[in-house]
């Protein structure tokens, strides 16, 4: 539990954490409370974080593209979900996500280069993920034909709640789950089907 | 069509592309990829590509290639090996690019699900709705463009102005045309220029570039003339008597 | 303090205001938690303002147009201000974006001329890319009036993470990666070189 007098630190953080619907940086958060507290007044970050996360509360502050957010626990998600009228977004398409995988592995990476990973032509697939500002073109290749090389976002890291690239599960992870798991292919008679919609009648089929 | 066919259609639609459905096949028979039989998954991949076709799913130009890709390295397979390696060098499997080409396939697949699973995840979480006065400028600005909005930005110009203009999409910041101004007028300051001398500004490859083709360009349209006195001296480029002298 | 069975439904009422930019009204919140909780899990809303209002906070729930609100607390505001100055983000208008996309590629160019290619005039707009150190003033070109040249900044290849002005992708390259079939824009005449017939070759030259 903190201290009394890392009270004012503590409720200017949340404060400041409330007020933004983007992660902050460590380092802005530290410069303003600086600017309007007292020296010895200013904790370090993570004990504010740390005391945060662990009261009992409806929210939580998570690292997300470099910065801190508060953000809804999860296990309110149905009940926020209520609150607003949205409904969840169609979720992403193999393909793309086949996609975001290579470029997220493999960037910078070039059009030509994805294409022969994944076997077939991704021109929409690229275009639906750059409307989606979740790659972007980083710059050119040099070589023959200088293509184009793509790689992903900061708005990637904040889709899929990473901190940074590098949080990013190392593909030996994969590897090692592919090499012990032969028998499960049985169970897997066909790729899952949860982009269609129309299969999910289907899908009982499947099961019988 | 009954629902069987349905059924079959659907599933058939669902291949990302011929690598996921050799996947596919090969873990139906679970088998190691490694240990995959070709001319048996040739046979099935045939069969599976034809049946798309009865369902007049429209097969794609990638479903063939494969198809093509296999039936050679079947075809190689029943050769025996050739005389000249047979001594000393291990021949290659002719199955090994396809292999690795699925075990790699394989790996991002995998990882694609658990970007599915993380987005899952971070999808329950909620963050503060924006406010539009977190909108506009300060003084320290994050600037929240890319790339992509600037050519997205070009394009627009260009399907809206296409009568007017079509010559702003070139990402040359070196102008040929003022390559060309410049070097008229040179030579008209010093009645004659030597070509070693023309690029003596020339700041970056682009540059000499640029300068070489306004050259070229002053030639081809007789603006200028190059001259040697002798061969490998040093070009000397004057301007053309106008002609209507 | 809150007695242990409130805090699912204090929790749940913090998550819920929290990711609600607007008032909610009591009769919402208690209908959702009623959706979400036990019955008699479901505490009266009063009870959770009082506790959640005497907390240590940088935060505080009011009453705003009929419904309940989290707001930070006017102590903070300076700080909170100060946060919004820093991390604002320059959104592009549309007008901003065309504007530096043509100083980007056409460099170096004045006034009139990007007004020619636009269609409407531009001032406050290159006022406003000079003010955000995108663009820049490269001089004077020679002729009637001399007008000023504009080109764009370090500042600019930062922003869009370029390392020189030549790995700024061509139009057409976008194109080809994205080949998008409903709009053809390659069919437009491209480098129309009002410049030279043998742009074209420029383009050549530089890939190799």
């Amino acid at each position: 539990m903190a201290e009394m007098s890392d009270s004012l630190f503590f409720s200017l953080c949340e404060a400041l954490l409330f007020s933004s619907s983007e992660p902050i940086s460590e380092t802005v958060i530290l410069r303003i409370a600086s600017e309007y507290l007292q020296d010895d007044e200013v904790g370090p970050l993570s004990e504010f974080i740390e005391w945060y996360n662990q009261r009992q509360s409806g929210l939580k502050i998570v690292k997300l593209a470099g910065g801190w957010q508060i953000v809804t626990r999860p296990e309110f998600s149905d009940a926020v979900r209520r609150l607003k009228t949205t409904t969840r977004k169609a979720r992403f398409s193999r393909a793309s996500l086949e996609t975001l995988a290579i470029v997220a592995y493999r960037q910078p990476i070039t059009a030509p280069e994805i294409e022969n990973i994944r076997g077939v032509e991704c021109s929409g697939v690229l275009k639906s993920l750059l409307d989606k500002k979740l790659i972007t073109i980083l710059g050119r290749k040099h070589g023959p034909g200088n293509p184009l090389l793509y790689g992903t976002t900061p708005q990637f890291l904040m889709v899929f709640g990473l901190d940074e690239l590098q949080s990013l599960p190392s593909l030996e992870e994969f590897e090692r789950d592919l090499a012990d798991s032969d028998t499960k292919y049985l169970e897997i008679p066909f790729p899952q089907t949860d982009d269609i919609s129309s299969t999910s009648n289907l899908e009982s089929v499947d099961e019988k | 069509m009954n629902r069987i066919d349905d059924y079959i259609r659907i599933k058939l639609e669902l291949f990302e592309g011929p690598l996921d459905l050799l996947l596919h096949l090969i873990r139906s028979q679970q088998i190691d990829i490694s240990a995959i039989s070709i001319a048996r998954i040739t046979d099935q991949y045939l069969e599976t590509i034809e049946l798309m076709k009865e369902l007049d799913l429209d097969v794609a130009g990638d479903f063939l290639v494969m198809a093509a890709t296999l039936i050679l390295i079947k075809s190689r397979m029943l050769l025996p090996p050739s005389e000249n390696t047979a001594d000393n060098l291990e021949e290659e499997d002719p199955r090994e690019e396809l292999i690795r080409r699925l075990k790699q396939y394989e790996l991002f697949k995998e990882a694609s699900l658990k970007l599915e699973d993380m987005e899952q995840i971070r999808h329950r979480m909620y963050s503060r709705p924006s406010t539009p006065d977190e909108i506009q400028g300060g003084k320290d600005w994050i600037i929240d463009v890319s790339l992509v909005d600037l050519l997205t930005a070009l394009k627009d110009i260009i399907i809206r102005r296409k009568d007017v203009i079509a010559h702003i999409v070139r990402p040359s910041p070196v102008s040929v045309r003022e390559k060309m101004t410049r070097i008229l007028e040179l030579i008209r300051e010093n009645g004659t220029l030597l070509f070693s001398e023309v690029f003596d500004d020339a700041s970056s490859r682009q540059d000499v570039i640029a300068t070489f083709l306004a050259i070229l360009e002053l030639v081809r349209t007789q603006l200028i003339r190059a001259r040697q006195r002798c061969l490998m001296s040093d070009i000397r480029l004057v301007l053309c008597k106008p002609r209507q002298e």
